[in-house]
């Protein structure tokens, strides 16, 4: 593999993981406050299909942005409304969260667009486009010079491949998801309330006698995560793709679930196991089986790689992955 | 005259059908240690709790500083001057000490600037109570003792002008317990008022200027320390006069019946539990084993019980019991005639869930009576319930009923029938009237000195050293781990034994 | 003193979370401009109203069972398995190896080994995340969940890869041998001069599933084995004292649970498809623990939430074909009875205590 | 009254079955009838729904794709008074079924030359669904359009996977998309079911031409796609549902001659095919139809003699 193809990989690694790394970061507030999420996948889902819905119909891709996150935020609300207030069981939530968006996406995208559960597509004012950095080739160097992009790209030099092609180029929400990863650090770990929220996941009951409401925080810590998983579903249904598709998120959420395990529950680890699950979808997207020598790597095995590591990292077999404490309880004070 | 510091008025609370607080009204002082006492799930820290607001009452009203005031959360409680520090603590396991201060109570949006102003006024609490913490610890590296510690400067670096202390000495030794009392005395000095509870009637006695009294979730009585006696108190707690001794004749120990060598635990945490323990219980004696809780006295239980493993060696009637791997789970010890009344009844000794008749089974479900063909008696076992329901008095004698709908003292009869009906040769008992009335407490003592009586050993593991002084024949005192000495009970003392509990050894006996 | 009798714990409670699931939905059909009660009408006719929609009400139902007393067994052992289908599409594999490679004489002999293979195949799957979770504390429903995925690929690359005829484009096995064709009820019921729809799936395995039924309360209730796995599933500690091997039970429980979920595969590759296709479980696996939750754990609150169910997955199948109305609408249904018989329970239950509390104070 | 059943790809695929869909629809308008449809969303699904049509009456009943094989191999002879037609199957044996296979070799060919002429790079894409014979059928004969144009010109060829999933991947054929511009690609041609959107979109928005298949996928890009292959599904389901009961069994096979296959041209790619362009591929075509040329069956021998899979 060259040196191009492998900053192409990467360049398409930065795209799969950006919609990992939101969700990933999304479960990471609401675990950390210990309300376990197994329904990142269904609050993308929803976001991805209403931020196509209301792009497609208003020709505004920030409308829909903002339509991803309120359908988001409303089953964040539901969560909330089963674990915090009802004290139910979370995984149980997360799991009728799922099964909720995936069937109430396409029933409403056929109830408005006819077209088998699916969004129109999205015109160029409906999609989040890639945002060319100043310097870096693109179309008017093509068309300045008369050659394709591609073969200016194989003539530049390394440093400008590596800036035109990985780190230029993509849409804003790219940033904005790598930009969060620092901006989550420092909110947990140098704010009042990162220290609240990480108090609340490990002892719900030292936070509350310290006269801090737990319920507030955590309802805070999921709606913090509706926000992020909405801006992944709409990174994936109107920045990767340009519209909606039934079940379009394929696993993601699970697979930012594994990634937020894979980092014990901490930000920058968070984007390297992103990163490192994104590049693996990247490869398994390109290749179809990997040749090392006289093995053949089938491409279902790039496919399951994310899932086996993760067993791998709960097992303890590397490091060991302990959860916030309090996880996964409900905090009850009366029985 | 200044207005009572803290003054409820009527208060009431019920857990679902549990009515843990009656109409209670109290009043303390400005400036005074005021004790509660009472026995288990008489109210008192659900009292406390809604004081500071943790619960909220159904009914009533708080007062503070002669002004009405509603505490519906923490936070006015601490606005209303309030510190508590619980029974079980409140803090946060892996934060350090200096973030579990800060916690609910920094300044700004920003920690840093918190932190630092918090670490400046620590030093000074630190300085004028002499209550010395490393603020850069861990929690969970720091021992229990260390823990209330920083609840205390909690509440003080939040100003508490009121003191709120729910049995602060359960986990303290002696020496740190005098220490503690030192430090209260300071704070009333300075004006605060402390409430106090405790279960020990020395330290109401020696530390509090006023008392109140609960039973059942009713107040019965607030007296002046000054104008009491600890056979009154005792007798206000549970509502008639208490027996101190059970009447029993001399012990006639017989042979060796558990030998315990070199017993040595270390934990998941690699912290050594047990450092080697050598112990030996006779037919026909009671062994008590003395100490406050938290000294080994759990991991021993539950190592002779096969529930977790062990190092060295325990042989039983001669015979060597495996410690860990094959056999040593308490399956085994049951077939080895080992009966086990664990401390935490609820949590181990029963499933609450379960039947009554399904508890009766519970260990010794594999029983061949229990058994017909691939299926479990159910027949059989309801009718060896009601049996043994009857002998022990249970109340209701009703199989059928979920162990969680009777009383304490009917739930521990419930695991005790169960034990020593099996006729055990080694009956190990923890804690066995550990919130029980008082009429069930001398039931169950009779039981125990009956089994000794018929030539058993039996080892007693109670953190009440009047209990065992009234009930064992012979007592070990435990401390971090390890046996301080030996003594025959007839010839020690509370005070002896007080003080080996702190870890100050006596001469071996 | 029991906060409610248990009737209302084991029906009411049950059925008011049933019935607010039904008018959400109801809701859901009337705004994307349908009518409920037709829809419903729609419903009962085509899953009820025929021999032919019994049969596939039946067939679903069958499915719901293995999979909602998987779900059950482990819940009593406090174990929160939602790997069920994980283990349905490894039972898948077991069933068609079971019935690729070996030629049997008679069905009967081959539903017997379809049976242990399809379970041994589960069992196995759900053993690696029971042992993860008893001797190194992975958190099991994480590591199921990630088991779920796992098995996909695997049958992917094994339908691809090993399975596929040369001959054959899409990624199925052969079809198994006419010699393991199971009955299905109209075969069953002709010789008793019932008449049963010729063309529906229901197959013998609705009697190898109501046996599973019997056979997990018998085991659940009657057994020192269930006496151990509901002792476990409430107290760990107080099996531990009782002499219960937490990594025992929990793998043992494990295995049984992976093993019924398992066996679903008597039912869908070797009842109904009789070859292994991509996807077989359908989502049956998932719906396990909507079944469960709203059995209540138990085997025949089971076996009438799995035809409860099979009907809805019946009749949704019929709106499809018939209306406008999508067919994830049953998704819908299923998330609702999820959340309100599981996730929202409390909902329900908080102010029926409230009333059952009211009432017994007044009278004393 | 027919019925039509759709493969896992949806209705609304902008190809393969939306081309069905569109036959259906014509027969509808025109006749004033109805037809019964249901998009499959498993492969489960199959058999129930072949019989839940059956039982119902509906007659002929239209199938799409070659996963149908299987389960109409089962069903079918329950129903014997019942017609049945499958797209895209050629073998099998049954009296009441209508098996209806295309050229899709000789359609890829003409777009492969018009591929190979609009390409400045000399180097064009294929992207495929499913990886099965079927879709290297396609390929190859795009494969051999193109060298017979330009025999230097470079073909670059991946699948998107080996499951049907790989019919509705858009995420994956706009990667694929990628790569093969990344090669040097400037055109790129999708046979890939609902994947080809994503690649359409990926080829609009990277300013490469694209080439869309079964249906005409012209106008979702106006301007930006050459030409579409027209796999005219719409015919055969037009033409079986306008039979009624009464439509013939067999196995049909529809190329050039037939106008079962062609490419497509209309107001959305007007400016992009030149007049040399289409002069050539008209050429071409009535020279298969003649049989002056030959276009290679990648199912004569499973090889294919312009390009390596
Ligand atoms: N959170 C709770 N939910 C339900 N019931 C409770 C709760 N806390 C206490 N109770 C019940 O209320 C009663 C009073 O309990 P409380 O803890 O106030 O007693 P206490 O006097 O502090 O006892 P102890 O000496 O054991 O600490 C008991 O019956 C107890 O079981
Ligand atoms: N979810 C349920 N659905 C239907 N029936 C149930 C359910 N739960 C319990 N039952 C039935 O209610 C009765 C009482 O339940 P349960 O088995 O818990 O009681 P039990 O007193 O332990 O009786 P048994 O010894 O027969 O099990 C039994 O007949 C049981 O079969
Ligand atoms: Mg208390
Ligand atoms: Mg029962």
């Amino acid at each position: 593999m060259d040196f191009l193809t492998l900053i192409q990989v990467l360049d398409s690694t930065v795209r799969l993981a950006t919609p990992l790394l939101l969700a990933c970061l999304a479960g990471l507030y609401s675990e950390r406050a210990g309300i376990f999420d197994i329904g990142l996948e269904g609050k993308m889902l929803m976001a991805a299909f209403f931020s196509a819905a209301i792009a497609a119909v208003t020709g505004n891709v920030w409308l829909g942005l903002l339509a991803g996150i309120a359908s988001s935020l409303l089953l964040s609300g539901l969560h909330g409304l089963a674990s915090i207030t009802f004290r139910g069981n979370q995984l149980i939530s997360g799991v009728a969260i799922n099964f909720l968006a995936a069937g109430l996406t396409v029933l409403i995208a056929q109830d408005w667009f006819k077209q088998g559960g699916r969004t129109p597509s999205l015109l160029s004012g409906g999609r989040f486009e890639g945002l060319e950095w100043p310097f870096a080739i693109g179309p008017e160097d093509a068309a300045a010079t008369g050659r394709p992009v591609s073969q200016l790209m194989k003539e530049a030099g390394p440093v400008q491949q590596v800036y035109s092609e990985l780190l230029s180029g993509h849409s804003i929400l790219v940033y904005l998801a790598f930009l969060a990863v620092p901006a989550t650090w420092w909110i947990l770990y140098r704010t009042r309330f990162g220290l609240r929220l990480r108090a609340v996941g490990e002892n719900p009951a030292a936070v509350d006698t310290a006269g801090v409401s737990v319920v507030g925080l955590r309802f805070a810590a999921v709606a913090i995560c509706g926000v992020l998983c909405g801006i992944a579903g709409a990174y994936l249904a109107t920045a990767l793709q340009a519209g909606f598709v039934k079940d379009m998120t394929a696993g993601r959420g699970f697979i930012a679930l594994a990634a937020l395990i894979f980092a014990k529950w901490r930000p920058w680890q968070a984007m390297g196991a992103c990163l490192l699950f994104g590049l693996l979808q990247a490869i398994a997207l390109r290749f179809q089986n990997i040749e090392l020598g006289p093995i053949v790597v089938p491409v279902q095995a790039m496919d399951a790689l994310p899932y086996i590591l993760t067993v791998v990292i709960l097992a303890g077999f590397v490091g060991k992955a302990v959860p916030p404490r309090a996880g996964g309880e409900p905090y009850v004070k009366e029985r | 005259m200044t207005a009572p510091a803290i003054e409820l008025k009527g208060i009431s609370k019920s857990f679902g059908p549990v009515q843990a607080n009656k109409d209670i009204s109290i009043s303390v002082a400005p400036g005074t240690i005021h004790g509660i006492i009472g026995e288990n799930g008489a109210g008192k820290s659900t009292l406390m709790s809604i004081l500071y607001g943790f619960y909220k009452a159904d009914k009533g009203e708080i007062w503070i500083n002669g002004k009405q005031t509603e505490i519906p959360d923490s936070q006015a409680a601490i606005v209303a001057g309030i510190g508590m520090v619980f029974q079980h603590f409140k803090l946060v396991e892996n934060f350090t000490v200096l973030e579990n201060i800060v916690l609910g109570a920094e300044d700004g949006g920003l920690l840093m600037p918190s932190l630092t102003e918090a670490r400046k006024i620590l030093k000074e609490l630190a300085a004028e109570y002499e209550l010395n913490v490393d603020p850069d610890k861990r929690i969970d590296e720091i021992g229990v003792g260390m823990q209330q510690r920083v609840e205390i400067l909690k509440a003080l670096y939040r100003q508490a002008d009121i003191l709120i202390l729910d049995e602060p000495t359960g986990v303290l030794t002696p020496p740190e317990a005098d220490q503690l009392f030192r430090i209260l005395g300071r704070l009333r000095a300075e004006g605060k008022t402390i409430i106090l509870i405790t279960h020990k009637l020395r330290e109401i006695m020696e530390a509090t200027d006023t008392v109140s009294v609960m039973r059942r979730g009713q107040m019965t009585a607030t007296v002046k320390t000054s104008e009491t006696s600890p056979e009154h108190l005792a007798e206000l707690m549970v509502g008639r006069k208490v027996l101190l001794r059970v009447d029993k004749l001399p012990a006639k120990p017989g042979k060796p019946v558990l030998e315990i060598e070199q017993l040595r635990i270390v934990d998941g945490a690699g912290v050594e539990r047990l450092k080697g323990i050598d112990l030996t219980v006779h037919a026909g004696e009671i062994l008590g084993i003395a100490g406050v809780a938290g000294n080994g006295q759990s991991e021993l239980m539950e190592v002779l019980g096969g529930m977790r493993s062990g190092e060295g060696s325990i042989r039983l009637n001669g015979a060597a019991l495996p410690l860990h791997g094959a056999g040593s789970d308490a399956r085994a010890r049951r077939a080895a005639h080992v009966a086990h009344v664990p401390e935490d009844r609820q949590r181990e000794g029963l499933i609450m869930d379960f039947h009554a008749w399904e508890n009766t089974a519970f260990g010794y479900h594999h029983a061949p009576e229990y058994q017909r063909g691939l299926l479990m008696n159910n027949a059989a076992i309801r009718a060896d319930t009601e049996a043994k329901m009857k002998k022990f008095d249970v109340r209701p004698p009703d199989p059928l009923l979920a162990a969680k709908n009777f009383s304490g003292g009917n739930q521990q009869k419930i695991v005790v029938a169960r034990e020593i009906e099996r006729n055990p040769d080694l009956l190990l008992i923890g804690q066995p009237t550990r919130g029980v009335d008082i009429g069930a407490i001398e039931f169950i003592h009779k039981q125990i000195v009956d089994l000794r009586d018929q030539g058993k050993a039996i080892l007693l593991v109670s953190v009440e050293l009047e209990e065992i002084l009234s009930l064992a024949d012979r007592v070990a005192v435990m401390f971090d781990g390890m046996i301080m000495g030996e003594r025959i009970v007839a010839e020690t003392d509370e005070k002896e034994l007080g003080l080996m509990m702190a870890g100050v050894a006596g001469e071996a006996a | 003193m029991e906060k409610m009798p248990k009737w209302a714990d084991v029906v009411l409670i049950p059925l008011i979370s049933l019935m607010l699931a039904a008018g959400l939905s109801a809701l859901v059909i009337l705004a994307i401009g349908e009518d409920p009660v037709a829809a419903v009408k729609l419903m009962v006719d085509g899953a009820l109203g025929s021999s032919y929609g019994w049969g596939y009400t039946l067939y679903y139902a069958t499915n719901f069972m293995f999979t909602g007393l998987a779900v059950a067994v482990a819940a009593h052992a406090g174990l929160f398995n939602i790997g069920g289908e994980g283990q349905a599409m490894l039972g898948g594999l077991g069933v068609a190896v079971i019935c690729l490679f070996i030629p049997w004489p008679h069905w009967t002999l081959a539903l017997l080994f379809a049976c242990l293979g399809a379970g041994l195949f589960g069992a196995a799957w759900a053993a690696i995340p029971a042992y993860l979770q008893a001797k190194r504390g992975s958190h099991i429903v994480i590591t199921t969940i990630m088991f779920n995925f796992i098995a996909a690929a695997v049958l992917n690359y094994v339908l691809v890869n090993v399975l596929k005829p040369a001959s054959s484009m899409d990624p199925a096995s052969a079809r198994f041998s006419e010699t393991v064709h199971l009955p299905t009820l109209h075969e069953l019921l002709a010789p008793l001069g019932i008449a049963f729809s010729k063309s529906a799936p229901a197959n013998v395995s609705l009697l190898v599933a109501v046996f599973a039924c019997l056979a997990v309360w018998l085991l659940i209730w009657r057994t020192s084995l269930g006496f151990e796995i509901r002792a476990f599933g409430r107290s760990e500690a107080g099996a531990r004292y009782a002499g219960i091997s937490p990594v025992k039970i929990t793998i043992i429980a494990m295995m049984i649970s992976g093993a019924l979920a398992g066996m679903m595969a008597t039912n869908n590759v070797m009842g109904e498809a009789e070859r292994l296709v991509l996807n077989a479980t359908e989502g049956a696996g998932f719906i396990g623990i909507a079944v469960a939750l709203m059995g209540r754990n138990h085997p025949f609150g089971v076996f009438l939430a799995a035809i409860l169910f099979g009907f809805l997955y019946q009749g949704g199948a019929e709106l499809a074909l018939w209306t406008k109305i999508p067919r994830e609408l049953i998704v819908v249904i299923q998330a609702l009875v999820i959340l309100f018989t599981g996730a929202l329970d409390n909902m329900v239950r908080i102010p029926l205590e409230k009333i059952f509390l009211a009432f017994r104070k007044e009278p004393s | 009254e027919p019925a039509l059943i759709f493969d896992l790809g949806g209705k609304f695929d902008k190809s393969f079955n939306e081309a069905a869909f569109g036959g259906a629809q014509r027969w509808a308008e025109e006749t004033g009838g109805t037809f019964r449809e249901i998009e499959l969303q498993s492969e489960a699904q199959r058999e129930q729904a072949l019989r839940r049509f059956a039982e119902a009456g509906a007659n002929p009943i239209v199938t799409m794709g070659f996963a149908m094989a299987d389960p109409l191999s089962s069903v079918a002879p329950d129903y014997p008074d019942t017609k049945f037609v499958v797209i895209d199957v050629t073998w099998l044996d049954a009296p009441n079924i209508r098996q209806v296979g295309f050229a899709e070799h000789e359609g890829s060919y003409l777009v492969g030359m018009m591929a190979a002429m609009a390409s400045k790079s000399d180097t064009v894409g294929f992207v495929g669904g499913m990886d099965v014979p079927l879709i290297r059928h396609f390929g190859c004969g795009y494969a051999q359009g193109v060298k017979a144009v330009n025999p230097d010109a470079t073909v670059i060829a991946n699948m998107t996977g080996t499951t049907p999933s790989a019919w509705n991947d858009p995420v994956k054929g706009s990667e694929l998309t990628k790569a093969q511009i990344s090669q040097g690609a400037d055109v790129v041609y999708a046979a890939a079911g609902g994947t080809g959107v994503g690649v359409l979109q990926t080829a609009a928005d990277e300013g490469i031409l694209s080439i869309g298949v079964d249906s005409n996928q012209n106008h979702l890009h106006p301007g930006k796609v050459l030409t579409s292959m027209l796999k005219r599904v719409d015919v055969a389901v037009y033409d079986a549902m306008s039979a009624g009961d009464a439509v013939e069994a067999g196995v049909f096979s529809m190329g050039l001659a037939e106008e079962g296959v062609g490419y497509a041209l209309d107001d959305n790619n007007a400016a992009l095919v030149t007049d040399d362009m289409k002069a050539a591929v008209d050429k071409a075509r009535q020279q298969i139809i003649d049989g002056e040329i030959e276009v290679v069956s990648y199912y004569a021998d499973n090889s294919c003699p312009a390009l390596k899979f």
